[in-house]
């Protein structure tokens, strides 16, 4: 309950931010909304001797609609995001999987870029970014770069972010005409955790058939990954059923599936595949709606 | 101001402070000079302690002092069990480890800082080195011959044996037609997970020679005598304060070695000292409930009669014996027959040592897994006869004429009309309509099931000959010259809410504002003597208590009033603040006839002054209060996720003194039962390491996940004390968890499942699924 | 907890075996080694710092390597205790090649983990174990390409 | 390290260690016990606070980052000696029995009626998911939660609990 001992910094500009982060190499900690960290901190799990805490670097929280995209600043909370009105027309998706992040307090105080970075198997933001296609982009005293969500998770709590590059923004394409995205979710009864969280974003062509799939799936493996198999098995093929269920059979192809005490690994791909299903039946549905709307 | 009634619903004394954040729970007491005490303890589930090198601890900052098991041995007494159990063995069980640790979590070393964050920093820095030893974690593999002992001065791991038989059984073996049916059923280790975590704080005054204790405790009064037997202080010399105290379900029905080295640290420095258990401290070190395997054998008449019933018990005890520990189990034996007129009984229980954390008394101790049981064994009566259950259940129920009814299990059942609460749920219910539903989503490939539970339980411990430790209960009333009531009590509620429920037993025999009555228990320095609240007892024998002091000071009033105004003491009665006769042409002032008693100016002959009454109430029996529990649940056919739809109780604790506590009473218990169904289990892994160690792992259970309960009562008083009350604290616990596994194990009939084990975790399920449809 | 699993070096079997006897190169290649000293009975006493992102701890441990088979096999005995607990490991280290100048390692062992991180990290402990694992062997093929195979 | 706060209306300065966990802050500091310690890992919800006007668990953030920040406690929810709609709905409707989850249950019950005054029996149990009850099996909480928020709709606005007033 009691954490160790360490250094607070409260850095006033990125750049600040980012010297201190390589000045302590891994000693150092970014501290955003703490949900991720402090947690760990309070078993000491984890002991960093510095947190550099981003919290004041204000200008990190928004939402804002900019020709294709929509921009999430890192340090948006998850319950901005949840109650977004712009975002609940723009990208649904964000909100609806928002709303699975832990409880309301963790969601009026974690943050989309602090739940990134730390990367948890088995966090939400993960597979909706992955399956949104979004663009995720950091600062460093090298200067600013995008990454491609898919390019983002390297392994178990490991992203592509230096040590010293912070991440500032989320960019998301917006949906096109005639596309539908869900997320589908098995809450860990203790911890709340996704057992299983599959995102989905279909867009479908005006015969009914598939124009494009992207699938993220968390809590299955070490990490959030892109369900390809699932997507290349639906692409331009009609959207029916029967499709859908061969599809979602892919989705722990190739996975090093986890295993506690709640799920097997074999169970859990199951589990895998039918919230797969799930996820795609909704986005399908939604996408029908949206090409008729 | 009204006055306060039996039966009504009123608003709890207790909530105004706790509603505000005004309570002071253990760790909200702070003392000058306030040292604070942490734990090392063991990472090892048995292993021999090679040296403890405290001296890095000793020189962090801030820290007092540093204690091992060896500093404290011959000065702090063993953690006490009081179980009597014929030919139990009782190992040696030290406040802190000396030689062996046997299970993960036993305390090793304490460090005493002027912080509780500077003796956390300080805890990683005592050096144990340990040798490990053989780790025997499953009681089978335990009780096998040549098994690793988990205390190498026992000859094995068996603590005890206990037999119970009653009946016929070479008749019942010989009878045609007989039918056996066997089953094994596990009921699996579960937290109690009070909210509050356990706490103590301890004060010892040289000057004085007086110990006080502040512990999260729900014995007081039991406390300050173990405490006062392991600190060796007098016990004329130690007062043990329970203060709010956030929930217990048991797990606070202890003593605990923690609380014999606070006591001990204390002395030794002279300084007041606290500790706070941490979340997974509580997981690992606090009593654990449950754990049995119970291989049953039933036997059936073709008609669904059930004739006899066999189990055996095993029982994991964990490593070492806790307050009651060993008496948990045979509570199980004594209540294994149920609401059903079962002539032939045997049981056998069997306690394990395992290297564990001790099981002991968890919210229904030892009746959840007996209920469990034997309402598993109706359905599978049922399914295997293919009869309806319900059917099954009223052709084995006792006429409710035929109580008393004394059972071969060696008690006697009160009062009782099960028939009456099974047909009201069944009503509340709709069952032939559920049944219809059930059969229309078959068809549809859904998985509707509908589970039946109709338990009995016993409650209000209880009679002293049968208890470890007396079964009495202390109450005293008194009025003070204002008027004011004053009631102690020797239970000690935490959150049952008996402030409530005893100030209106008071307030309703004298005819008072409810306004006017304080309770006060939790405290050996004010209540001389008492219990504590546990086994469902609090109302019933505690309220008793109260109750029967009230009536003897009605009569000592009654006598001066009748003095004062010339009448027969037997025509007065208390209504409306007065005394009064019948029809209230004559009639005193209440606060007149206290002044008239309190001043002793004219009081009659033999009369002494002042207005105090105490009784101890002890009951002649328990109490079986009994119910009947219907739930509907869904099956997910795809991921063997269960959703819980609806949910019917209704309960017959005896007389109804506050429904709402009632209520409220029900309602929790049926969470922690449904939890125990559904998504509690505490998990140790094969080398005894606590898997379930915070709860990101072991589910308590969420608002989100129940359906408004639909409940309701039926009162069958019972005659073994004056209120007629019967305990109602663990009911729910008790009533709900075969009601689920029932109505899964319902659902999933078609598939012809026949059981499926606790917790009923989707994975579970879903093989069960899978394995159906392969076939 | 079982973990198993193989690796692939592209280096010649000797040149790998090489690598795994030499206490420099394993010093190297064994993730957040701060110290690695061979004792007199032919273990080594380690000191790790190791772990998975934020999550990590100090270990000071023993390393045995029992019944070795140049170039084909050994067995592995670690136990370590640090701020997270304690582990206890037994496991078998199997090399084979598989083409030329290529070596499949294949291991597959019990691992025991007792303490805090048992208690906490039941979740992620798996594939942690299999993260450390594989940062070995990457380490560990660079050791073997740098010495020039 | 020096932080400010505004705890129930009443701004403080203090000098705490950097790991000070807001909730030891408020308890051990301020005095406020009201606020309660049920678990360490963010699950349980008993250490509920309002952080300017948000609930969070106050085991879960450090008191150096509600530096400057506006606090409000369970200690801080009545009004001039006057009960909040909801002390007095878990009061009348026996939302509470032990009490220790009590002050977290409430504080998040305000957070959920400040966004959605009329909530469904639902929504209310979703608003309860980040806290536990092992006593009440949470029925009375959602009718406690239901009551207050009819006796707030038909009373005023809901109130937003501003700490500096």
């Amino acid at each position: 309950m009691i954490p160790q001992s360490f250094e607070y910094h409260v850095p006033r500009t990125l750049e600040e931010a980012s010297r201190l982060a390589a000045q302590f190499g891994a000693d150092g900690k970014f501290l955003a909304g703490g949900h991720s960290l402090i947690p760990m901190m309070k078993l000491r799990l984890a002991a960093p001797k510095h947190l550099i805490d981003l919290t004041c670097l204000r200008d990190l929280a928004y939402i804002r609609e900019e020709g294709e995209h929509v921009r999430i600043g890192a340090l948006t909370t998850h319950f901005r995001i949840e109650s977004s009105a712009l975002l609940k027309e723009k990208c649904p998706l964000l909100p609806e999987t928002a709303r699975e992040i832990g409880d309301v307090q963790v969601r009026n105080r974690g943050t989309i870029g602090g739940n990134l970075a730390h990367s948890d198997p088995a966090a939400d933001w993960p597979a909706a970014v992955l399956a949104l296609e979004a663009e995720l982009r950091a600062v460093s005293p090298r200067g600013e770069r995008g990454m491609a969500a898919k390019d983002f998770f390297v392994d178990l709590m490991t992203t592509a972010l230096a040590s010293d590059e912070v991440l500032v923004e989320i960019k998301v394409p917006q949906l096109g005409h005639g596309t539908g995205a869900a997320y589908a979710k098995l809450h860990h009864p203790a911890s709340g955790y996704a057992m299983v969280g599959v995102a989905a974003v279909i867009a479908l062509r005006d015969n009914g058939a598939v124009e494009r799939a992207a699938v993220g799936i968390t809590g299955v493996g070490p990490k959030a990954y892109r369900a390809f198999a699932v997507e290349t098995a639906l692409h331009g093929k009609p959207a029916t059923q029967a499709h859908l269920n061969a599809a979602a059979a892919h989705a722990a192809e190739g996975v090093d599936v986890n295993a506690d005490l709640y799920a097997s690994a074999e169970y859990r791909s199951h589990l895998a595949r039918v919230y797969t299903r799930r996820a795609l039946e909704a986005a399908v549905k939604r996408a029908r709606a949206a090409a008729t709307a | 101001m009204a006055t306060a009634l039996l039966g009504e619903r009123i608003k709890r004394k207790e909530d105004p402070r706790l509603i505000q954040g005004r309570g002071h729970y253990v760790d909200d007491i702070v003392l000058p000079g306030l040292l604070h005490l942490a734990f090392a303890r063991s990472p090892h589930a048995h292993a021999r302690i090679k040296s403890v090198d405290v001296t890095a601890a000793q020189a962090a900052p801030g820290v007092v002092a540093v204690y091992t098991g060896a500093d404290l041995q011959g000065k702090v007494g063993m953690v006490p069990c009081a179980a009597g159990i014929e030919g139990l063995k009782v190992p040696e069980h030290p406040c802190l480890a000396v030689d062996e640790v046997r299970y993960v979590g036993e305390p090793v070393a304490v460090v005493v800082a002027n912080s509780a964050y500077t003796a956390r920093d300080a805890v990683e820095q005592v050096e144990v080195e340990y040798d490990p030893l053989p780790v025997v974690v499953d009681p089978e593999k335990a009780l096998a011959p040549g098994a690793p002992r988990v205390h190498s001065k026992l000859a094995d791991n068996v603590a005890f044996v206990a037999k119970l038989e009653g009946g016929d059984w070479k008749a019942l073996e010989a009878e045609p037609g007989i039918k056996v049916i066997r089953q094994r059923l596990i009921n699996q280790r579960l937290a109690p997970v009070a909210m509050e975590t356990r706490g103590v704080v301890a004060s010892y005054s040289p000057g004085e020679d007086l110990l006080t204790v502040w512990s999260s405790t729900q014995i007081p009064h039991i406390l300050k005598t173990q405490l006062a037997l392991m600190s060796g202080v007098e016990e004329n010399h130690c007062r043990v304060i329970a203060p709010e105290v956030g929930g217990g379900f048991g797990s606070k029905l202890n003593v605990y070695g923690e609380e014999g080295v606070a006591c001990y640290v204390s002395k030794a420095l002279g300084r007041p000292v606290k500790w706070i258990e941490s979340r997974r401290e509580n997981l690992q070190a606090t009593i654990h409930g449950r754990d049995q395997i119970n291989d049953v054998e039933v036997y059936v008449r073709p008609d669904g009669k059930v004739a006899g019933l066999k189990c055996w018990i095993i029982a994991d005890l964990g490593a070492y014996h806790q307050l009651l520990t060993p008496a948990i189990p045979t509570l199980t034996a004594l209540m294994i027959v149920g609401a059903y007129h079962i002539p032939c009984v045997f049981v056998e229980t069997k306690g394990v040592f395992t290297n564990k954390m001790a099981t002991d008394a968890y919210r229904g101790a030892g009746r959840p897994e007996a209920t469990y049981i034997i309402e598993r064994v109706m359905d599978l009566v049922a399914a295997e006869l293919n009869l309806d259950p319900v059917d099954v259940r009223m052709k084995n129920f006792p006429s409710p004429k035929d109580f008393p009814l004394a059972l071969p299990t060696g008690v006697t059942y009160d009062s009782a009309n099960y028939q009456r609460t099974l047909k009201k749920v069944l009503k509340a219910a709709g069952y032939t309509k559920l049944r219809k539903e059930q059969e229309r989503l078959r068809k549809k490939g859904r998985y509707l099931g509908i589970g039946l539970s109709t338990y009995v339980e016993i409650c209000a411990m209880g009679p002293s000959s049968r208890m470890p430790a007396g079964g009495w209960e202390f109450g005293s009333v008194r009025i003070e010259p204002t008027g004011k009531v004053t009631v102690l009590s020797g239970t000690s509620p935490h959150g049952q809410g008996e402030e409530t429920t005893f100030a209106q037993i008071v307030a309703s025999g004298f005819g008072i504002p409810y306004e006017d009555v304080t309770v006060l228990h939790g405290d050996t320095g004010v209540v001389p003597m008492g219990i504590g609240t546990f086994g469902s007892r609090t109302t019933a024998v505690g309220g008793t208590a109260i109750y029967l002091a009230v009536e003897r000071l009605k009569k000592k009033m009654a006598r001066i009033a009748a003095h004062k105004l010339g009448v027969k003491p037997g025509e007065l009665e208390f209504k409306d603040g007065k005394v009064q006769t019948a029809g209230g042409e004559k009639a005193m002032r209440f606060l007149e006839v206290v002044a008239e008693a309190i001043f002793a100016k004219q009081l009659p002959p033999g009369v002494e002054p002042g207005l105090v009454e105490q009784c101890v109430f002890e009951p002649a029996n328990f109490t079986f209060p009994f119910g009947a529990h219907l739930a509907v649940v869904e099956v997910d056919p795809d991921t063997g996720e269960v959703r819980l739809r609806n949910y019917y109780a209704v309960d017959d604790c005896g007389r109804v003194l506050n429904p709402m506590l009632v209520d409220g009473q029900i309602h929790g218990g049926l969470v922690q039962g449904i939890g125990q169904a559904l998504w509690e289990e505490h998990v140790y892994d094969e080398n005894g390491q606590l898997l379930t160690g915070t709860l990101m792992d072991y589910a308590v259970p969420r608002a989100h996940q129940f359906p408004w309960f639909e409940t309701a009562t039926t009162e069958t008083p019972t005659r073994v004390n004056p209120l007629g009350a019967k305990g109602v604290g663990e009911a729910g616990t008790i009533g709900s968890t075969p009601a689920i596994v029932n109505a899964v194990v319902d659902a999933l009939r078609p598939l012809g499942v026949r059981h499926i084990d606790m917790p009923l975790k989707p994975e579970k399920i879903w093989r069960v699924l899978r394995s159906a449809s392969a076939a | 907890m079982k973990i198993e699993g193989s690796y692939t070096v592209q280096a010649p079997r000797d040149a790998v075996w090489q690598r795994l006897m030499d206490p420099a190169s394993l010093a190297r290649a064994l993730p957040g080694c701060e110290k690695l000293e061979p004792n007199a009975d032919g273990s080594y006493t380690a000191q790790l710092n190791v772990g998975v992102a934020a999550i990590r701890g100090n270990y000071t441990g023993r390393i045995e390597i029992l019944d070795a088979v140049r170039p084909e096999q050994y067995r592995l005995k670690i136990s370590g205790k640090g701020t997270g607990g304690f582990l206890n490991g037994e496991g078998l280290i199997m090399l084979a090649e598989t083409g030329p100048g290529t070596t499949e390692v294949r291991y597959s062992g019990d691992a025991q983990v007792g303490g805090l991180i048992a208690s906490v990290g039941q979740r992620l402990m798996q594939a942690a174990a299999r993260q450390i694992v594989g940062e070995f062997f990457q380490a560990l093929g660079r050791e073997v390409q740098s010495q020039g195979g | 390290m020096k932080i400010r706060m505004n705890v129930n209306g009443n701004w403080r300065e203090d000098d705490v260690e950097p790991r000070t966990l807001l909730v030891h802050y408020l308890r051990d500091v301020a005095g406020l016990t009201g606020t309660h310690v049920g678990c360490e890992t963010s699950i349980c919800g008993a250490c509920t606070v309002l952080l300017n006007q948000e609930a969070v668990k106050s085991c879960t953030v450090f008191a150096v980052q509600a530096n400057g920040a506006q606090v409000t406690t369970i200690e801080g929810l009545a009004r001039e000696g006057k009960l909040h709609p909801l002390q007095q709905s878990f009061w009348e409707e026996h939302g509470l029995q032990c009490g220790f989850c009590t002050p977290g249950m409430i504080l998040v019950a305000h957070q959920l009626l400040c966004r959605n005054p009329h909530p469904t029996q639902e929504e209310i149990r979703k608003g309860l998911e980040g806290n536990l009850c092992r006593c009440t099996g949470y029925q009375h909480i959602v009718k406690a939660v239901q009551s207050a928020a009819s006796k707030m709709s038909a009373t005023e606005p809901v109130r937003a609990v501003a700490a500096a007033g």
